[in-house]
């Protein structure tokens, strides 16, 4: 190489200098970067902060024993009950249902899409079945009432004109694009040699998918699982138009039932002075919802761990 | 540019709305509304917070809200608007159910009922020996509140296995799809779903007749104990500015019209003319002391305030 | 069963051409591949080595917008294996292969070598053992590996990782055996390994080898094809090519660079 | 190693192999066309009962009790400019915070905590984004009932799923790439800039996707904001004299204005007694879909663009 | 400068350990790196060469749970590169690295190989577009480049790939740097450019290549080290090594690999 690229270069001691600033730059960026994601750590203190000063007030008139094993929840009854397991059997049983359909049907439809499909299917698929993500839920919530119900009472006749059934069924359908694309664009980074290597040793298609390419984008399913779940926990309106917001200690998707979710927009829109104790009930809900999911997290997070530990 | 701020229950919401419309056309746009859907609740919050000129409630205002509005020194005029005529439907299949009488309708709803009244023959043996469907308003509501009062007998009393919602069509749903169901709610959803629902004649328990419901007997009085009053209040405030008087003025004075147009039943015409009258005078306060009225007439609650 | 001079054939390249997209790759390339015989590839860098090799077990098929043209006979059965009625899973259950950059699957060790068994739907544990030790040591990689069958292959040296997917070919015991460039990632002992093994091979399995090396395809194969620029340029019995090619460019690429 | 199957076997293998591969592909094809058969029928269903409402005058008319007259003016204006803001907000937020997790943190208990906080933030309801809002743009920043308070409350509520597609996306950016370029010199951020985001960015669109199409269809949090739901008048366009004073708004003026939304009028159409609402109601759904997937074309059009570059 | 007997340090290895987790990968390695010379690391696969030699420019930084013990001096400065004081950027700005897959960005060739120089601030088209092509031929790749600059690097064969990671550690013209078998992808021909290369390259930088061509070894570098099962068994002259190593194992592994 000639001599001008050498003096076109910095020396030494040039580049010592420009390091200061470098340094000084990075650390700037590396500040708003980790501010950026402080903003998430701010948001839950702000909804713990809310939450738990309503709830202390709450707490002071109804005592946690009560919350946590009375079977009733009356609330905003006379003959008053607070036992928030009957929210919380409702909003299990719909995630559950939910779940039950999302997560093989999303992963299904990724494994195809990324796998199977012919590219242009897939590109055309892939942004029309994540408009079902922006379909109002009170659609949805409709949808399940008036097609998903009558249409399951033909298969289950004994089926309640309300129930988590038919809301978790079409709950599940909305979660559907969150598993599938996530997943999708999970499949589609695993490298082409990954596959190729499968290939050449006689793996079918389906094969080289399910023992090549799901382990190698078992985080990003993992994660668009944890989306999905999440969604379906927090969902709101479909439950309350289709799941019959009728607070019932119930394990049995075939009958209707409030959740927690579905119980706090009704609260929070209706017509109860806000500051009473039946208005604070959802703020009482509403944490233990968060401490329900955080629970989640917290073993999911420690399994997810373990898990990458074995693998 | 002038703005006059409404938010509150979706219950009165319609009325409101018309009427918005009308005066904005009215005055050709120079004075803006805005009307929100919050809910009697979050209304009064905002209310009371000294944020909102006029509050849309489908109850009186509560001991607590009263608190809280004296605290940011918000005082307000109550104004009825209008009668929401709590309507008991069933499915229009249903043959054997001519009329219900108060104390059947307890018995299918109060709280002892639950769980254990779940016939139609346990309320009336000459009823049938089919399941009882009950679809109602949710607990948060003013209709619940209102309902179990006038029912039940005391305000919030009821049984809890019942589904529940907060949109009224999709009790509509509920009642038009299930021979067994009863339900109640805003005599609106019922008057607009005339087809798919038969209204349930209550017995008056002062004359003993059943009375069907409808306009017409709501405005005469005959149909009790389920027709309420519903409000707007307004802040004393605002009523100093022109375009809030012109507003409220505007509103008591084509409300008759406009609550026929939105199927909800207008009061008597001495009623609006009474709160322009509190209006011009700032006859501030409640007329219901932080608490709920089953069965107050209109005339009482304006003979009340008239002597405030 | 055959005379040493005349070998039969285990496959033939006629006059196929490859494409990716607009741009040809190969040029009517024409060459035999003997049975159980090694043959190998030499020529410069981007000649198309690599995109002849994959044709073989029809990786290009992979991709949309590649296109084959010609054929490739297969024998005994002289089956054409570019045929669209080819199945090409079971052109790849018979021709195995190891790439050019070492393509471990992210799972353990034992696993990726018995990923060719479980294709298969071998699922008997003792077979299993079995089969991935002896590929194992078939690829001079067991004792470095045999404690830690459970690690990640992914965490292995570079020398390592090709090793392995030398043994997750080897597992499978393939009619023709492509290996692209198999020990330039290796050192000289694990090198002289493979050979060795590629030796041993040969008594059962054909082999197509791409080497940059020419003492390599010197020492291990018996029949060598000169490419150059998509074109096969010359083919015939190694000792002939290295010692007097017919063609000038071959002379050149290999003399210059024998030493 | 001996031959231990026959080419007979090997074809059943294959065929049986194959006819595995021919089920699944069915059954995905079957899942797939589900969830397009439900979404066919939802917007079907919507455009075929709202039909007789798409018309020009159904897009330049305020809310009105009559459904016939009432149009959704406001509510598209308001929704485009409530997701601009979002999505302002959101996309920049998210992908720093993608980046920062990924990139820049170190692994420990901090960083776990963050981690599991984001995941945790996606459970929560929507609902309680609205009252956490409430107390914080409105009234401790003073935002007031605006568009800025809704942009950055829907903000907050899709920040978990951008943050996790951009993660997963940079997780997924093999390391080798991420070696080749530290070795020349590049300090985390030009590494970042030059290679990280842009390799990451179709992973990172797809969530902005599901992320925008799931705040453009909420209500609860934006009613408990303030959110209006009978307002005829405009956010005041930059510029443009406002009013009887003869003032003419800035080029920010509209984010403090009041306003609605799609999804809100659809919520209230719904939940209306005359059935005509119904057809508003599913002719404002049908609209809104079309902006779902007019908003998210650019995006989609750009991942489709970006994802055919990028290999390893 | 300085007598050809008596060159000057360039780098130094002290009691230098290095752990994957718990698993130590090199054992107290203490080993001169003289400057404008050329070292080449020889030994087993899995011995710990790439491992060693990603240690000059802290590519082990990037993973957590990796740990450097002892020191690396470089000079002029005699800083320890393996000081948390010291800025791994920095070192890596004055250490250039090849690596031992080929790992070109998924970017055109010209963005490929300006990289390192956009990294540092240059955007002037001119100046890059001509350091581009100066990196392009210093790795002989731009005959066969010249015509697709803004092709996709990844379409690039293995051994082009292999050499535009060359091209793209070359432009920027570091101080010290480290190849990784740089020519295990290539042919002949291009592996004798890259030699040709190293030799110039020398008159002003310093050179660590890790190599398994014992040829090669001989052929550029002036010192060798061997390395052994993460230890340094024999460092010295390249001739002294290859003639009459020290050590019994050195001589093992050259000898039964030599022919
Ligand atoms: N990320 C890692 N985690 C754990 N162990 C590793 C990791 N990388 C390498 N090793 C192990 O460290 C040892 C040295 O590996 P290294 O890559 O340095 O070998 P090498 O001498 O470069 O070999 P080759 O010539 O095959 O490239 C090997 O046993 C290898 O398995
Ligand atoms: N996917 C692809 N798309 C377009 N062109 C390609 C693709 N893969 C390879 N090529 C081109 O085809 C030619 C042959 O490539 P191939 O990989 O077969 O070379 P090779 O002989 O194996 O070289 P090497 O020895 O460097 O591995 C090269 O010019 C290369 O750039
Ligand atoms: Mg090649
Ligand atoms: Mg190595």
């Amino acid at each position: 190489m000639s001599q001008n690229n050498i003096s076109g270069l910095p020396q030494v001691s040039d580049r010592l200098a420009k390091n200061a600033m470098r340094h000084v730059s990075e650390r700037l960026i590396e500040f708003v970067l980790f501010a950026a994601a402080a903003v998430s750590v701010l948001t839950t203190v702000g909804i713990v902060y809310v939450l738990v000063t309503e709830s202390i007030h709450f707490f002071q008139n109804v005592p946690i024993s009560d919350f946590l094993t009375d079977t009733q929840w009356t609330p905003l009854f006379d003959d008053a009950h607070y036992g928030i397991m009957v929210l919380i059997s409702g909003t299990l049983v719909s995630s559950g249902v939910a779940l039950l359909v999302a997560i093989p049907m999303g992963t299904i439809i990724a494994i195809y899409l990324s796998e199977f499909a012919n590219p242009k299917v897939r590109e055309v698929a892939k942004p029309v079945l994540e408009l079902l993500g922006g379909i109002p839920t009170i659609v949805f919530g409709y949808f399940a009432l008036l097609i998903v119900t009558p249409l399951l009472q033909t298969i289950f006749p004994e089926l309640p004109g309300f129930s988590l059934l038919s809301a978790g069924l079409v709950m599940g359908i909305m979660i559907v694009p969150y598993i599938a694309s996530l997943s999708e664009d999970a499949m589609r980074a695993v490298p082409m040699s990954m596959r190729e290597g499968s290939y050449a040793m006689g793996a079918t298609k389906l094969h080289t998918a399910i023992h090549v390419v799901v382990p190698a984008a078992v985080s990003g399913l993992a994660a668009s699982y944890i989306l999905g779940i999440s969604r379906a926990v927090g969902e709101t309106m479909i439950l309350a138009v289709a799941a019959g917001m009728q607070p019932n200690l119930t394990w049995n998707p075939m009958e209707p039932a409030a959740t927690i979710t579905s119980y706090i927009v009704q609260v929070a829109l209706g017509d109860l002075p806000h500051g009473s104790i039946g208005y604070q009930t959802i703020f009482a809900a509403g944490l233990t919802l968060l401490l329900i999911t955080l629970a989640f997290n917290i073993a999911g997070q420690w399994m997810r761990r373990r898990f990458r530990e074995a693998y | 540019a002038q703005i006059v701020k409404i938010d509150g229950s979706s219950t009165v919401y319609p009325i409101t709305e018309a009427v918005a419309e009308e005066f904005q056309k009215a005055k050709k746009n120079s004075i803006k509304v805005t009307v929100g859907i919050s809910g009697t609740g979050g209304g009064f919050k905002k209310f009371c917070r000294d944020e909102t000129d006029l509050q849309n409630a489908s109850r009186p205002i509560t001991a607590k809200e009263m608190a809280d509005c004296k605290a940011a020194g918000v005082d307000y005029v109550e104004m009825p608007v209008a009668y929401d005529a709590l309507t008991v439907v069933i499915n229009p299949k249903n043959t054997f159910l001519k009329q219900a009488t108060v104390e059947e309708l307890k018995k299918l709803w109060e709280p002892a009922a639950q769980g254990t009244v779940m016939k139609w023959s346990q309320v009336n043996p000459a009823w049938p020996d089919a399941p009882v469907k009950l679809f109602g308003a949710g607990a948060d509501s003013g209709t619940f509140e209102y309902f179990t009062e006038a029912i039940v007998g005391k305000a919030k009393s009821s049984r809890g296995d019942y589904t529940a919602s907060e949109d009224d069509n999709v009790l509509v749903q509920g009642v038009s799809r299930d021979v067994n169901a009863i339900g109640y709610f805003g005599y609106a959803y019922y008057a607009e779903n005339m087809a798919r629902l038969k209204g349930l004649p209550i017995v008056n328990p002062k004359t003993g007749k059943a009375v069907e419901p409808s306009g017409a007997n709501v405005e005469n009085g005959t149909y009790v104990p389920l027709s309420r009053p519903i409000f707007v209040y307004v802040k004393a405030k605002s009523l100093q500015k022109p375009e809030i008087r012109e507003f409220v003025e505007f509103y008591m004075k084509n409300a008759d019209k406009l609550i026929r147009e939105v199927k909800y039943v207008p009061l008597p015409k001495a009623a609006y003319e009474g709160n322009i009258k509190h209006a011009k005078d700032g006859k501030i306060g409640t007329v219901f002391g932080g608490k709920n009225e089953v069965g107050i007439t209109v005339e009482e609650i304006m003979k009340r305030e008239a002597k405030m | 069963m055959q005379t040493h001079d005349q070998p039969t054939l285990k496959a033939e390249a006629r006059n196929f051409n490859f494409f990716y997209g607009e741009a040809q790759a190969l040029k009517n390339i024409n060459m035999p591949i003997y049975d159980k015989k090694v043959t190998a590839l030499i020529g410069p860098s981007g000649c198309g080595k690599s995109t002849y090799l994959r044709s073989f077990n029809r990786m290009h098929d992979l991709y949309p917008g590649n296109r084959y043209e010609g054929e490739i006979r297969f024998f005994p059965d002289n089956t054409n294996l570019l045929s669209p009625e080819v199945d090409p899973i079971e052109v790849r259950m018979r021709v195995g292969m190891v790439f050019q950059k070492p393509n471990p699957f992210p799972k353990t060790i034992f696993e990726n070598v018995a990923y060719g068994l479980r294709v298969r739907g071998e699922n008997n544990k003792r077979m299993l053992d079995d089969k991935v030790e002896h590929a194992l040591r078939g690829a001079a990689i067991w004792d470095e590996v045999k404690d830690r069958l459970q690690d990640l292959a992914p965490n292995l040296s570079g020398g390592q990782q090709q090793r392995l997917c030398i043994a997750r070919a080897l597992a499978t015991d393939p009619e023709l055996l492509l290996f692209d460039e198999p020990t330039s990632a290796l050192d000289p002992i694990a090198t002289g390994a493979i050979e060795e093994l590629v030796h041993e091979l040969k008594k059962r399995v054909t082999i197509l080898i791409v080497t940059h090396n020419m003492q390599q395809a010197a020492r291990v194969s018996d029949y060598t094809a000169y490419m150059y620029l998509g074109e096969m340029i010359e083919f015939g019995k190694t000792d002939e090519i290295f010692i007097k090619p017919k063609e000038k460019r071959t002379e050149d690429y290999i003399t210059g660079r024998m030493g | 190693m001996q031959k231990s199957m026959t080419t007979e076997q090997i074809r059943a293998l294959i065929a049986r192999g194959k006819l595995k591969d021919r089920i699944f592909q069915a059954l995905g094809i079957v899942c797939l066309a589900l969830g397009l058969l439900v979404i066919t029928l939802l917007v079907g269903d919507m455009l075929i009962r709202g039909l007789e409402r798409l018309n020009l005058d159904f897009f330049t008319n305020f809310a009105s009790r009559r459904a016939a007259q009432s149009g959704i003016l406001s509510a598209w204006v308001g929704t485009i400019l409530v997701m601009f803001v979002t999505a302002l907000a959101a996309v920049p937020l998210g992908v720093a915070a993608g980046i920062y997790l990924e990139e820049y943190a170190k692994r420990n208990w901090i960083t776990e905590i963050i981690e599991i906080n984001i995941t945790n933030l996606a459970a929560v309801p929507s609902i309680v984004y609205g009252l956490l809002a409430l107390g914080i743009f409105v009234y401790t920043f003073g935002f007031g009932q605006s568009i800025l308070s809704a942009g950055l409350t829907l903000a907050l509520l899709i920040l978990p799923i951008v943050i996790v597609s951009t993660r997963e996306a940079i997780r997924a950016i093999p390391a080798m790439i991420r070696e080749g370029s530290m070795a020349v010199g590049a300090t985390r951020w030009q590494t970042c800039r030059y290679h990280i985001i842009p390799y990451a960015m179709p992973g990172i669109l797809t969530g902005v996707i599901i992320g925008l199409a799931r705040a453009i269809g909420e209500t609860a949090p934006i009613i408990t904001i303030g959110a209006l739901t009978f307002i005829a008048f405009l956010p005041p366009a930059p510029f443009t004299v406002t009013g009887a004073d003869g003032i003419s708004a800035g080029l920010f003026d509209w984010v403090m204005s009041p306003f609605t939304v799609m999804p809100i009028q659809i919520f209230n159409w719904t939940s209306r007694p005359d059935p005509a609402f119904e057809i508003n109601a599913a002719a404002a759904g049908f609209v809104l879909m079309a902006m779902v997937l007019s908003m998210n074309a650019v995006a989609i059009y750009l991942r489709y663009k970006m994802r055919k570059n990028i290999k390893w």
